[in-house]
Protein backbone atom coordinates (compact mmCIF):
# COMPACT_ATOMS: atom_id res chain seq x y z
CA UNK A 1 0.00 0.00 0.00
CA UNK A 2 2.35 2.43 1.36
CA UNK A 3 5.44 3.38 -1.03
CA UNK A 4 7.78 6.00 -1.19
CA UNK A 5 6.73 8.96 -1.52
CA UNK A 6 7.52 13.13 -1.47
CA UNK A 7 5.16 15.89 -0.67
CA UNK A 8 6.37 19.07 -1.97
CA UNK A 9 4.40 22.00 0.07
CA UNK A 10 5.74 25.79 -1.06
CA UNK A 11 4.73 28.82 1.56
CA UNK A 12 4.84 31.69 3.17
CA UNK A 13 7.51 31.58 6.25
CA UNK A 14 4.36 32.72 8.09
CA UNK A 15 3.65 31.73 11.95
CA UNK A 16 -0.01 30.94 11.09
CA UNK A 17 0.68 27.90 8.90
CA UNK A 18 3.31 26.26 11.63
CA UNK A 19 -0.18 24.00 13.29
CA UNK A 20 -1.69 23.53 9.77
CA UNK A 21 1.74 21.92 8.39
CA UNK A 22 2.39 20.38 11.72
CA UNK A 23 -1.50 18.70 11.48
CA UNK A 24 -0.43 17.74 7.93
CA UNK A 25 3.12 15.86 9.02
CA UNK A 26 1.62 14.25 11.86
CA UNK A 27 -1.88 12.97 10.21
CA UNK A 28 0.91 11.43 7.54
CA UNK A 29 3.76 10.45 9.47
CA UNK A 30 0.84 8.43 12.27
CA UNK A 31 -0.32 6.31 8.77
CA UNK A 32 3.24 4.47 8.16
CA UNK A 33 3.37 1.19 8.98
CA UNK A 34 6.53 2.28 10.96
CA UNK A 35 5.03 4.85 13.13
CA UNK A 36 1.44 3.15 13.74
CA UNK A 37 1.41 3.50 17.52
CA UNK A 38 4.50 4.66 17.95
CA UNK A 39 3.41 7.61 20.12
CA UNK A 40 6.94 8.87 20.83
CA UNK A 41 8.33 8.63 17.84
CA UNK A 42 5.48 10.61 16.17
CA UNK A 43 5.69 13.44 18.84
CA UNK A 44 9.71 13.67 18.00
CA UNK A 45 9.42 13.60 14.73
CA UNK A 46 6.00 16.67 14.67
CA UNK A 47 8.66 18.59 17.19
CA UNK A 48 11.96 18.53 14.78
CA UNK A 49 9.28 19.65 11.87
CA UNK A 50 7.79 22.19 14.29
CA UNK A 51 11.34 23.48 15.04
CA UNK A 52 12.22 23.71 11.50
CA UNK A 53 9.43 25.45 10.25
CA UNK A 54 9.63 27.74 13.73
CA UNK A 55 13.67 28.75 12.82
CA UNK A 56 12.60 29.62 8.97
CA UNK A 57 9.74 31.97 10.15
CA UNK A 58 11.78 33.73 12.90
CA UNK A 59 15.85 33.66 11.40
CA UNK A 60 15.91 33.14 7.16
CA UNK A 61 13.84 36.81 6.59
CA UNK A 62 14.21 39.88 7.93
CA UNK A 63 10.53 39.60 10.89
CA UNK A 64 8.65 42.42 8.37
CA UNK A 65 9.23 41.02 5.21
CA UNK A 66 8.88 36.79 5.16
CA UNK A 67 9.79 34.92 2.68
CA UNK A 68 8.93 31.81 1.06
CA UNK A 69 10.12 28.11 2.79
CA UNK A 70 10.10 25.05 0.30
CA UNK A 71 9.13 22.30 2.27
CA UNK A 72 9.84 19.08 1.43
CA UNK A 73 8.69 15.57 3.39
CA UNK A 74 10.01 12.27 1.90
CA UNK A 75 8.51 8.59 2.56
CA UNK A 76 11.89 6.11 1.68
CA UNK A 77 11.64 2.61 2.33
CA UNK A 78 13.63 3.11 5.63
CA UNK A 79 13.29 6.90 6.47
CA UNK A 80 11.09 9.88 6.65
CA UNK A 81 13.00 13.02 5.76
CA UNK A 82 12.24 16.47 5.85
CA UNK A 83 13.77 19.14 3.65
CA UNK A 84 13.39 23.21 4.39
CA UNK A 85 14.29 25.44 1.66
CA UNK A 86 14.84 28.79 2.20
CA UNK A 87 16.11 31.90 0.14
CA UNK A 88 17.22 33.94 3.28
CA UNK A 89 20.37 35.25 5.23
CA UNK A 90 21.61 31.29 5.85
CA UNK A 91 23.71 30.72 8.47
CA UNK A 92 26.33 28.28 9.55
CA UNK A 93 25.13 24.87 11.12
CA UNK A 94 29.21 23.86 12.42
CA UNK A 95 29.07 27.23 14.18
CA UNK A 96 26.15 26.72 16.71
CA UNK A 97 27.17 25.51 19.92
CA UNK A 98 24.86 23.60 22.14
CA UNK A 99 22.69 25.22 24.90
CA UNK A 100 24.58 26.59 28.08
CA UNK A 101 22.66 24.20 30.34
CA UNK A 102 23.89 25.49 33.51
CA UNK A 103 22.99 28.83 32.70
CA UNK A 104 19.71 28.33 30.50
CA UNK A 105 18.99 30.83 28.37
CA UNK A 106 15.48 31.42 26.72
CA UNK A 107 16.59 30.75 23.01
CA UNK A 108 19.03 28.45 21.31
CA UNK A 109 17.05 24.86 21.80
CA UNK A 110 15.99 23.99 18.41
CA UNK A 111 18.92 22.89 17.03
CA UNK A 112 20.08 20.79 19.78
CA UNK A 113 16.44 19.45 19.78
CA UNK A 114 17.06 18.28 15.62
CA UNK A 115 20.29 17.39 16.09
CA UNK A 116 19.34 15.20 19.58
CA UNK A 117 16.14 13.19 17.96
CA UNK A 118 17.18 13.00 14.03
CA UNK A 119 19.78 10.34 13.07
CA UNK A 120 20.79 12.86 9.94
CA UNK A 121 20.96 16.73 9.70
CA UNK A 122 22.73 18.57 6.88
CA UNK A 123 22.57 22.37 6.24
CA UNK A 124 23.57 23.79 2.57
CA UNK A 125 23.61 27.03 1.43
CA UNK A 126 23.89 27.12 -1.89
CA UNK A 127 25.77 30.03 -4.03
CA UNK A 128 22.00 30.91 -5.59
CA UNK A 129 21.13 31.60 -2.37
CA UNK A 130 19.07 29.07 -1.86
CA UNK A 131 19.82 27.44 2.01
CA UNK A 132 18.64 23.42 2.79
CA UNK A 133 18.18 22.08 5.55
CA UNK A 134 17.57 18.37 5.64
CA UNK A 135 16.65 16.32 8.82
CA UNK A 136 16.65 12.21 8.30
CA UNK A 137 15.13 9.85 10.48
CA UNK A 138 15.81 5.92 9.95
CA UNK A 139 12.25 3.86 10.31
CA UNK A 140 12.35 -0.05 10.71
CA UNK A 141 9.60 -0.83 8.39
CA UNK A 142 7.30 -3.10 9.02
CA UNK A 143 4.29 -3.87 6.56
CA UNK A 144 4.07 -5.24 2.69
CA UNK A 145 6.09 -2.67 0.84
CA UNK A 146 9.38 -3.13 1.12
CA UNK A 147 9.28 -5.77 -1.40
CA UNK A 148 6.91 -3.42 -3.24
CA UNK A 149 9.01 -0.63 -3.32
CA UNK B 1 -4.21 29.91 28.69
CA UNK B 2 -6.51 31.00 31.62
CA UNK B 3 -5.00 32.36 35.01
CA UNK B 4 -6.63 31.65 38.26
CA UNK B 5 -5.53 32.79 41.69
CA UNK B 6 -5.44 29.94 44.60
CA UNK B 7 -3.94 31.65 48.02
CA UNK B 8 -1.81 34.40 46.50
CA UNK B 9 -0.58 31.96 44.17
CA UNK B 10 -1.46 32.28 40.34
CA UNK B 11 -2.07 29.09 38.52
CA UNK B 12 -1.91 29.49 34.84
CA UNK B 13 -3.14 26.97 32.62
CA UNK B 14 -1.86 26.74 29.56
CA UNK B 15 -3.61 25.44 26.11
CA UNK B 16 -2.88 22.55 24.12
CA UNK B 17 -0.24 23.46 22.34
CA UNK B 18 2.56 25.67 23.68
CA UNK B 19 4.78 26.85 20.73
CA UNK B 20 6.12 29.97 19.05
CA UNK B 21 1.95 31.08 18.12
CA UNK B 22 1.21 31.33 22.39
CA UNK B 23 4.95 31.70 23.86
CA UNK B 24 4.94 35.51 24.19
CA UNK B 25 1.37 35.48 25.55
CA UNK B 26 2.79 33.35 28.21
CA UNK B 27 5.66 35.60 28.73
CA UNK B 28 3.42 38.49 28.49
CA UNK B 29 1.10 37.01 31.08
CA UNK B 30 3.72 36.50 33.48
CA UNK B 31 5.04 39.76 33.17
CA UNK B 32 2.15 41.44 33.65
CA UNK B 33 0.82 39.21 37.18
CA UNK B 34 3.95 40.46 38.26
CA UNK B 35 3.79 44.03 37.88
CA UNK B 36 0.33 44.78 38.21
CA UNK B 37 -1.23 42.26 40.75
CA UNK B 38 2.86 42.04 42.36
CA UNK B 39 2.09 38.15 42.62
CA UNK B 40 5.38 36.18 42.53
CA UNK B 41 4.41 32.93 43.11
CA UNK B 42 2.97 31.11 39.77
CA UNK B 43 2.31 27.91 38.97
CA UNK B 44 2.18 26.54 35.09
CA UNK B 45 -0.22 23.96 34.94
CA UNK B 46 0.53 21.41 31.54
CA UNK B 47 -1.93 19.60 32.18
CA UNK B 48 -3.86 20.53 28.73
CA UNK B 49 -0.67 20.96 26.95
CA UNK B 50 -0.16 17.85 24.43
CA UNK B 51 2.22 19.77 22.46
CA UNK B 52 5.39 21.82 23.84
CA UNK B 53 8.50 23.30 21.70
CA UNK B 54 11.40 24.73 22.14
CA UNK B 55 9.37 28.22 22.12
CA UNK B 56 7.26 27.16 24.62
CA UNK B 57 10.27 26.22 26.97
CA UNK B 58 11.99 29.69 26.49
CA UNK B 59 8.94 31.47 27.29
CA UNK B 60 9.07 29.05 30.80
CA UNK B 61 12.78 29.75 31.35
CA UNK B 62 11.79 33.49 30.74
CA UNK B 63 8.78 33.48 32.77
CA UNK B 64 11.17 31.92 35.83
CA UNK B 65 13.95 34.47 35.30
CA UNK B 66 11.35 37.26 35.75
CA UNK B 67 10.11 35.36 39.05
CA UNK B 68 13.11 34.88 40.32
CA UNK B 69 14.09 38.84 40.06
CA UNK B 70 11.45 39.68 41.64
CA UNK B 71 11.93 37.14 44.92
CA UNK B 72 9.45 34.41 43.39
CA UNK B 73 9.45 31.43 41.97
CA UNK B 74 7.88 29.22 39.03
CA UNK B 75 6.65 25.51 39.61
CA UNK B 76 5.51 23.18 37.31
CA UNK B 77 2.41 20.91 37.36
CA UNK B 78 0.67 18.16 35.49
CA UNK B 79 3.12 18.14 32.71
CA UNK B 80 2.36 15.52 29.66
CA UNK B 81 4.29 13.14 28.48
CA UNK B 82 5.43 14.95 25.66
CA UNK B 83 6.91 17.37 28.05
CA UNK B 84 8.47 15.95 30.37
CA UNK B 85 9.98 14.00 27.80
CA UNK B 86 11.45 17.35 26.37
CA UNK B 87 12.18 18.44 29.65
CA UNK B 88 14.88 15.39 29.77
CA UNK B 89 16.20 16.32 26.20
CA UNK B 90 16.83 20.00 27.18
CA UNK B 91 17.50 19.65 30.38
CA UNK B 92 15.05 22.25 32.06
CA UNK B 93 14.19 19.15 34.30
CA UNK B 94 17.30 20.18 36.04
CA UNK B 95 15.97 24.02 36.22
CA UNK B 96 12.28 23.74 36.98
CA UNK B 97 10.55 22.30 40.15
CA UNK B 98 8.02 19.77 38.69
CA UNK B 99 4.90 18.30 40.28
CA UNK B 100 2.73 15.47 39.25
CA UNK B 101 -0.03 17.28 41.23
CA UNK B 102 -1.32 20.41 41.11
CA UNK B 103 -1.97 20.28 45.06
CA UNK B 104 1.41 19.28 45.64
CA UNK B 105 3.02 22.27 43.39
CA UNK B 106 0.34 25.10 45.28
CA UNK B 107 1.39 23.92 48.64
CA UNK B 108 5.07 23.49 47.99
CA UNK B 109 5.16 27.48 47.97
CA UNK B 110 4.32 27.41 51.87
CA UNK B 111 7.88 26.38 52.70
CA UNK B 112 9.38 29.28 52.10
CA UNK C 1 -1.97 39.64 11.10
CA UNK C 2 -3.17 37.32 8.49
CA UNK C 3 -2.48 38.72 4.75
CA UNK C 4 -3.26 37.49 1.43
CA UNK C 5 -1.34 33.96 1.17
CA UNK C 6 -1.33 31.27 -1.46
CA UNK C 7 0.48 27.69 -0.42
CA UNK C 8 1.17 25.01 -3.08
CA UNK C 9 1.80 21.56 -2.60
CA UNK C 10 2.83 18.77 -5.24
CA UNK C 11 1.55 15.09 -3.82
CA UNK C 12 0.99 11.88 -5.64
CA UNK C 13 -2.68 11.68 -5.66
CA UNK C 14 -2.83 8.73 -3.05
CA UNK C 15 -5.52 8.10 -0.60
CA UNK C 16 -2.98 7.75 1.88
CA UNK C 17 -2.53 11.81 1.82
CA UNK C 18 -6.62 12.22 1.83
CA UNK C 19 -6.80 13.28 5.51
CA UNK C 20 -3.50 14.46 6.34
CA UNK C 21 -4.29 16.66 3.69
CA UNK C 22 -7.83 17.96 4.97
CA UNK C 23 -5.97 18.37 8.18
CA UNK C 24 -3.77 20.79 6.83
CA UNK C 25 -6.37 22.65 5.44
CA UNK C 26 -9.36 22.65 8.45
CA UNK C 27 -6.38 23.35 10.48
CA UNK C 28 -5.36 26.23 8.44
CA UNK C 29 -9.11 27.40 7.52
CA UNK C 30 -10.30 27.56 11.28
CA UNK C 31 -7.92 30.50 11.47
CA UNK C 32 -9.29 32.82 8.96
CA UNK C 33 -10.69 36.10 10.88
CA UNK C 34 -14.07 35.07 8.47
CA UNK C 35 -14.11 31.50 9.58
CA UNK C 36 -13.26 31.64 13.02
CA UNK C 37 -15.94 29.73 14.96
CA UNK C 38 -17.83 29.22 11.89
CA UNK C 39 -18.36 25.74 12.22
CA UNK C 40 -20.68 24.62 9.27
CA UNK C 41 -18.57 26.63 6.90
CA UNK C 42 -15.30 25.31 7.68
CA UNK C 43 -16.88 22.02 7.74
CA UNK C 44 -18.02 22.66 4.23
CA UNK C 45 -14.92 23.74 3.08
CA UNK C 46 -12.78 20.96 4.36
CA UNK C 47 -15.73 18.66 2.74
CA UNK C 48 -14.94 20.09 -0.97
CA UNK C 49 -11.72 20.39 -0.43
CA UNK C 50 -11.52 16.05 0.47
CA UNK C 51 -14.16 15.66 -2.56
CA UNK C 52 -11.92 17.47 -4.91
CA UNK C 53 -8.81 15.48 -3.87
CA UNK C 54 -11.04 12.35 -3.89
CA UNK C 55 -11.79 12.93 -7.31
CA UNK C 56 -8.34 13.23 -8.36
CA UNK C 57 -7.12 10.14 -6.48
CA UNK C 58 -10.31 8.63 -8.16
CA UNK C 59 -10.73 9.45 -11.63
CA UNK C 60 -7.50 11.23 -13.08
CA UNK C 61 -5.58 8.39 -13.63
CA UNK C 62 -5.43 4.79 -14.29
CA UNK C 63 -6.11 3.03 -10.82
CA UNK C 64 -2.39 1.31 -10.43
CA UNK C 65 -0.31 4.80 -11.65
CA UNK C 66 -1.67 7.56 -9.94
CA UNK C 67 0.34 10.57 -11.59
CA UNK C 68 0.97 13.68 -9.45
CA UNK C 69 -1.68 16.19 -7.99
CA UNK C 70 -0.76 20.15 -7.72
CA UNK C 71 -3.03 21.50 -4.94
CA UNK C 72 -3.20 25.68 -4.61
CA UNK C 73 -4.82 26.80 -1.80
CA UNK C 74 -5.18 30.75 -1.90
CA UNK C 75 -6.29 33.09 0.83
CA UNK C 76 -7.36 35.69 -0.48
CA UNK C 77 -8.36 39.18 1.00
CA UNK C 78 -12.14 38.15 0.59
CA UNK C 79 -12.45 34.95 -0.79
CA UNK C 80 -10.92 31.06 -0.53
CA UNK C 81 -9.89 29.24 -3.28
CA UNK C 82 -8.83 26.28 -3.96
CA UNK C 83 -6.76 24.89 -6.90
CA UNK C 84 -6.61 21.14 -8.09
CA UNK C 85 -4.21 20.18 -11.21
CA UNK C 86 -4.12 16.68 -12.36
CA UNK C 87 -2.16 15.91 -15.69
CA UNK C 88 -4.82 13.32 -16.07
CA UNK C 89 -7.46 12.26 -18.85
CA UNK C 90 -9.48 15.40 -17.74
CA UNK C 91 -13.69 15.35 -18.18
CA UNK C 92 -16.41 17.68 -19.15
CA UNK C 93 -17.47 19.02 -16.57
CA UNK C 94 -20.63 20.93 -18.45
CA UNK C 95 -21.33 17.50 -18.84
CA UNK C 96 -22.12 15.87 -15.91
CA UNK C 97 -25.42 15.72 -14.37
CA UNK C 98 -27.24 16.26 -10.97
CA UNK C 99 -27.46 12.78 -9.37
CA UNK C 100 -30.41 11.57 -9.79
CA UNK C 101 -32.46 12.14 -6.35
CA UNK C 102 -35.39 9.49 -7.28
CA UNK C 103 -33.01 6.93 -7.57
CA UNK C 104 -30.11 6.98 -5.84
CA UNK C 105 -27.12 5.81 -7.06
CA UNK C 106 -23.64 4.95 -5.24
CA UNK C 107 -21.50 7.69 -7.01
CA UNK C 108 -21.76 11.26 -8.37
CA UNK C 109 -22.37 13.59 -5.44
CA UNK C 110 -18.83 14.77 -5.46
CA UNK C 111 -19.25 17.13 -7.68
CA UNK C 112 -23.39 18.24 -6.70
CA UNK C 113 -21.93 18.34 -3.45
CA UNK C 114 -18.69 21.37 -4.90
CA UNK C 115 -21.18 23.29 -7.10
CA UNK C 116 -23.70 23.99 -4.14
CA UNK C 117 -21.18 24.85 -1.49
CA UNK C 118 -19.28 27.04 -3.02
CA UNK C 119 -19.58 30.30 -4.94
CA UNK C 120 -17.53 29.44 -7.75
CA UNK C 121 -16.44 26.48 -10.20
CA UNK C 122 -14.51 26.10 -13.14
CA UNK C 123 -12.74 23.51 -14.88
CA UNK C 124 -10.43 23.88 -17.80
CA UNK C 125 -8.25 21.19 -19.65
CA UNK C 126 -5.28 22.63 -21.18
CA UNK C 127 -3.51 21.79 -24.50
CA UNK C 128 -0.48 20.82 -22.22
CA UNK C 129 -2.40 17.52 -20.73
CA UNK C 130 -3.02 19.84 -17.25
CA UNK C 131 -6.67 19.67 -16.28
CA UNK C 132 -7.35 22.68 -13.54
CA UNK C 133 -10.26 22.64 -11.49
CA UNK C 134 -11.32 26.02 -9.48
CA UNK C 135 -13.22 26.15 -6.39
CA UNK C 136 -13.66 29.55 -4.91
CA UNK C 137 -16.35 30.76 -1.64
CA UNK C 138 -16.15 34.30 -0.81
CA UNK C 139 -15.76 35.31 3.17
CA UNK C 140 -16.95 37.79 4.76
CA UNK C 141 -14.15 39.46 5.93
CA UNK C 142 -13.78 40.31 9.84
CA UNK C 143 -10.22 42.24 11.24
CA UNK C 144 -7.91 44.34 10.44
CA UNK C 145 -5.97 43.21 7.42
CA UNK C 146 -8.20 44.29 4.24
CA UNK C 147 -6.84 47.62 5.11
CA UNK C 148 -3.04 45.97 4.79
CA UNK C 149 -3.58 43.79 2.09
CA UNK D 1 -15.82 -0.26 12.52
CA UNK D 2 -17.24 -1.97 15.32
CA UNK D 3 -20.25 -4.55 15.35
CA UNK D 4 -22.78 -5.77 17.83
CA UNK D 5 -25.78 -7.54 17.69
CA UNK D 6 -28.81 -6.54 19.33
CA UNK D 7 -31.73 -9.34 19.22
CA UNK D 8 -31.31 -10.19 15.20
CA UNK D 9 -30.29 -6.59 14.63
CA UNK D 10 -26.50 -5.73 13.83
CA UNK D 11 -25.38 -2.36 15.08
CA UNK D 12 -22.48 -1.40 12.31
CA UNK D 13 -20.81 1.75 14.62
CA UNK D 14 -18.98 3.74 12.65
CA UNK D 15 -15.60 5.45 13.38
CA UNK D 16 -14.59 9.68 13.04
CA UNK D 17 -14.09 9.81 9.71
CA UNK D 18 -16.41 7.85 6.88
CA UNK D 19 -14.54 8.65 3.73
CA UNK D 20 -12.97 7.09 0.67
CA UNK D 21 -10.67 5.55 3.10
CA UNK D 22 -13.24 3.79 4.78
CA UNK D 23 -16.01 3.34 2.65
CA UNK D 24 -15.03 -0.19 0.96
CA UNK D 25 -14.58 -1.30 4.84
CA UNK D 26 -18.02 -0.34 5.40
CA UNK D 27 -19.60 -1.92 2.44
CA UNK D 28 -17.61 -5.28 3.01
CA UNK D 29 -18.36 -5.00 6.49
CA UNK D 30 -22.30 -4.93 5.29
CA UNK D 31 -22.13 -7.12 2.67
CA UNK D 32 -20.09 -10.07 4.92
CA UNK D 33 -23.14 -9.42 7.38
CA UNK D 34 -25.38 -10.67 5.06
CA UNK D 35 -23.73 -13.35 3.03
CA UNK D 36 -22.30 -14.80 6.58
CA UNK D 37 -24.86 -14.42 9.16
CA UNK D 38 -27.77 -13.51 7.35
CA UNK D 39 -28.55 -10.31 9.51
CA UNK D 40 -30.57 -8.22 7.17
CA UNK D 41 -31.51 -5.72 9.76
CA UNK D 42 -28.60 -3.28 10.01
CA UNK D 43 -28.49 0.06 12.09
CA UNK D 44 -25.66 2.10 10.99
CA UNK D 45 -24.63 4.09 14.28
CA UNK D 46 -22.97 7.90 12.84
CA UNK D 47 -22.84 8.89 16.52
CA UNK D 48 -18.74 9.03 16.11
CA UNK D 49 -18.67 10.01 12.71
CA UNK D 50 -17.75 13.97 12.51
CA UNK D 51 -16.81 13.83 9.11
CA UNK D 52 -18.88 11.53 6.02
CA UNK D 53 -18.57 12.68 2.37
CA UNK D 54 -20.00 11.60 -0.90
CA UNK D 55 -17.99 8.30 -0.53
CA UNK D 56 -19.31 7.75 2.70
CA UNK D 57 -22.85 8.74 1.88
CA UNK D 58 -22.26 5.84 -1.64
CA UNK D 59 -21.30 3.54 0.55
CA UNK D 60 -24.53 3.56 2.75
CA UNK D 61 -26.33 3.90 -0.98
CA UNK D 62 -24.73 0.47 -1.59
CA UNK D 63 -25.21 -1.05 2.24
CA UNK D 64 -29.09 -0.30 1.98
CA UNK D 65 -29.50 -1.81 -1.79
CA UNK D 66 -27.78 -5.21 -0.54
CA UNK D 67 -30.19 -5.09 2.92
CA UNK D 68 -33.33 -4.57 0.80
CA UNK D 69 -32.14 -7.09 -1.81
CA UNK D 70 -32.24 -9.45 0.50
CA UNK D 71 -35.65 -8.48 2.27
CA UNK D 72 -33.98 -6.51 4.89
CA UNK D 73 -33.35 -2.72 5.94
CA UNK D 74 -31.12 0.01 7.10
CA UNK D 75 -32.05 2.19 9.56
CA UNK D 76 -29.29 5.45 10.55
CA UNK D 77 -28.79 6.60 13.93
CA UNK D 78 -27.64 9.57 15.99
CA UNK D 79 -26.35 11.32 13.46
CA UNK D 80 -23.85 14.50 14.05
CA UNK D 81 -24.57 17.62 12.56
CA UNK D 82 -22.31 17.47 9.77
CA UNK D 83 -23.88 14.11 8.83
CA UNK D 84 -27.22 15.48 8.97
CA UNK D 85 -26.01 18.52 6.86
CA UNK D 86 -24.53 15.97 4.16
CA UNK D 87 -27.34 14.02 3.71
CA UNK D 88 -29.93 17.35 3.24
CA UNK D 89 -27.54 18.21 0.75
CA UNK D 90 -27.45 15.09 -1.32
CA UNK D 91 -31.59 14.48 -0.55
CA UNK D 92 -30.29 11.58 1.20
CA UNK D 93 -32.83 12.49 4.22
CA UNK D 94 -35.79 11.04 1.69
CA UNK D 95 -33.85 8.04 1.38
CA UNK D 96 -32.64 7.06 4.68
CA UNK D 97 -34.89 6.37 8.00
CA UNK D 98 -33.03 8.49 10.21
CA UNK D 99 -33.75 8.30 14.23
CA UNK D 100 -31.62 10.38 16.90
CA UNK D 101 -31.90 7.91 18.84
CA UNK D 102 -30.14 4.64 18.78
CA UNK D 103 -33.04 2.47 20.84
CA UNK D 104 -35.98 4.15 18.87
CA UNK D 105 -33.82 3.01 15.99
CA UNK D 106 -33.78 -0.45 17.23
CA UNK D 107 -36.84 -0.72 17.83
CA UNK D 108 -38.32 0.95 14.32
CA UNK D 109 -38.28 -2.66 13.13
CA UNK D 110 -39.90 -4.23 15.20
CA UNK D 111 -43.38 -3.22 13.33
CA UNK D 112 -42.14 -5.21 10.36
N1 LIG E 1 16.62 28.82 8.78
C1 LIG E 1 17.55 29.60 9.40
N2 LIG E 1 18.03 30.72 8.79
C2 LIG E 1 18.94 31.50 9.39
N3 LIG E 1 19.44 31.25 10.61
C3 LIG E 1 19.02 30.17 11.28
C4 LIG E 1 18.04 29.29 10.71
N4 LIG E 1 17.82 28.29 11.60
C5 LIG E 1 18.61 28.54 12.66
N5 LIG E 1 19.34 29.67 12.48
C6 LIG E 1 20.32 30.24 13.42
O1 LIG E 1 20.67 29.27 14.38
C7 LIG E 1 20.45 29.78 15.70
C8 LIG E 1 20.07 28.66 16.65
O2 LIG E 1 18.80 28.14 16.31
P1 LIG E 1 18.00 27.29 17.39
O3 LIG E 1 18.91 26.30 18.01
O4 LIG E 1 16.80 26.74 16.71
O5 LIG E 1 17.58 28.32 18.52
P2 LIG E 1 16.66 29.60 18.45
O6 LIG E 1 15.81 29.49 17.24
O7 LIG E 1 15.89 29.56 19.71
O8 LIG E 1 17.59 30.78 18.39
C9 LIG E 1 19.38 30.84 15.52
O9 LIG E 1 19.42 31.79 16.56
C10 LIG E 1 19.78 31.44 14.17
O10 LIG E 1 20.81 32.36 14.32
N1 LIG F 1 -10.24 15.03 -11.59
C1 LIG F 1 -11.03 14.32 -12.43
N2 LIG F 1 -10.48 13.73 -13.53
C2 LIG F 1 -11.25 13.04 -14.39
N3 LIG F 1 -12.57 12.87 -14.25
C3 LIG F 1 -13.18 13.43 -13.18
C4 LIG F 1 -12.44 14.18 -12.23
N4 LIG F 1 -13.32 14.62 -11.30
C5 LIG F 1 -14.53 14.16 -11.66
N5 LIG F 1 -14.46 13.44 -12.80
C6 LIG F 1 -15.59 12.80 -13.52
O1 LIG F 1 -16.80 13.34 -13.02
C7 LIG F 1 -17.66 12.29 -12.56
C8 LIG F 1 -18.54 12.77 -11.42
O2 LIG F 1 -17.76 13.05 -10.28
P1 LIG F 1 -18.44 13.14 -8.86
O3 LIG F 1 -19.67 13.97 -8.97
O4 LIG F 1 -17.43 13.60 -7.90
O5 LIG F 1 -18.94 11.68 -8.53
P2 LIG F 1 -18.08 10.33 -8.31
O6 LIG F 1 -16.68 10.73 -8.01
O7 LIG F 1 -18.75 9.65 -7.20
O8 LIG F 1 -18.22 9.58 -9.61
C9 LIG F 1 -16.73 11.17 -12.18
O9 LIG F 1 -17.34 9.91 -12.21
C10 LIG F 1 -15.64 11.30 -13.26
O10 LIG F 1 -16.05 10.68 -14.44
Amino acid sequence: MIREMTVKIEAPAELMLLRSLNAFVRELIQQLPALVGAEKLINDLELVFNEAFTNVNEHAYPSEQKGEVTIGIRVGVNYLEFRFEDSGSGFDLEGIDDPDFDNPQERGRGLWIMRNLMDEIAYRSAEDGRNVLKLRKYLDYVGPSRHEA
Amino acid sequence: MQVERKNGIAVVATEERLDALVAPDLKETVRKLVEETGLTKIVIDLEKTKFIDSSGCGALVASLRVLMKNSGDMKIARPTAQAKSLFELTRLHRVFEIFEDLDVALSSFSGK
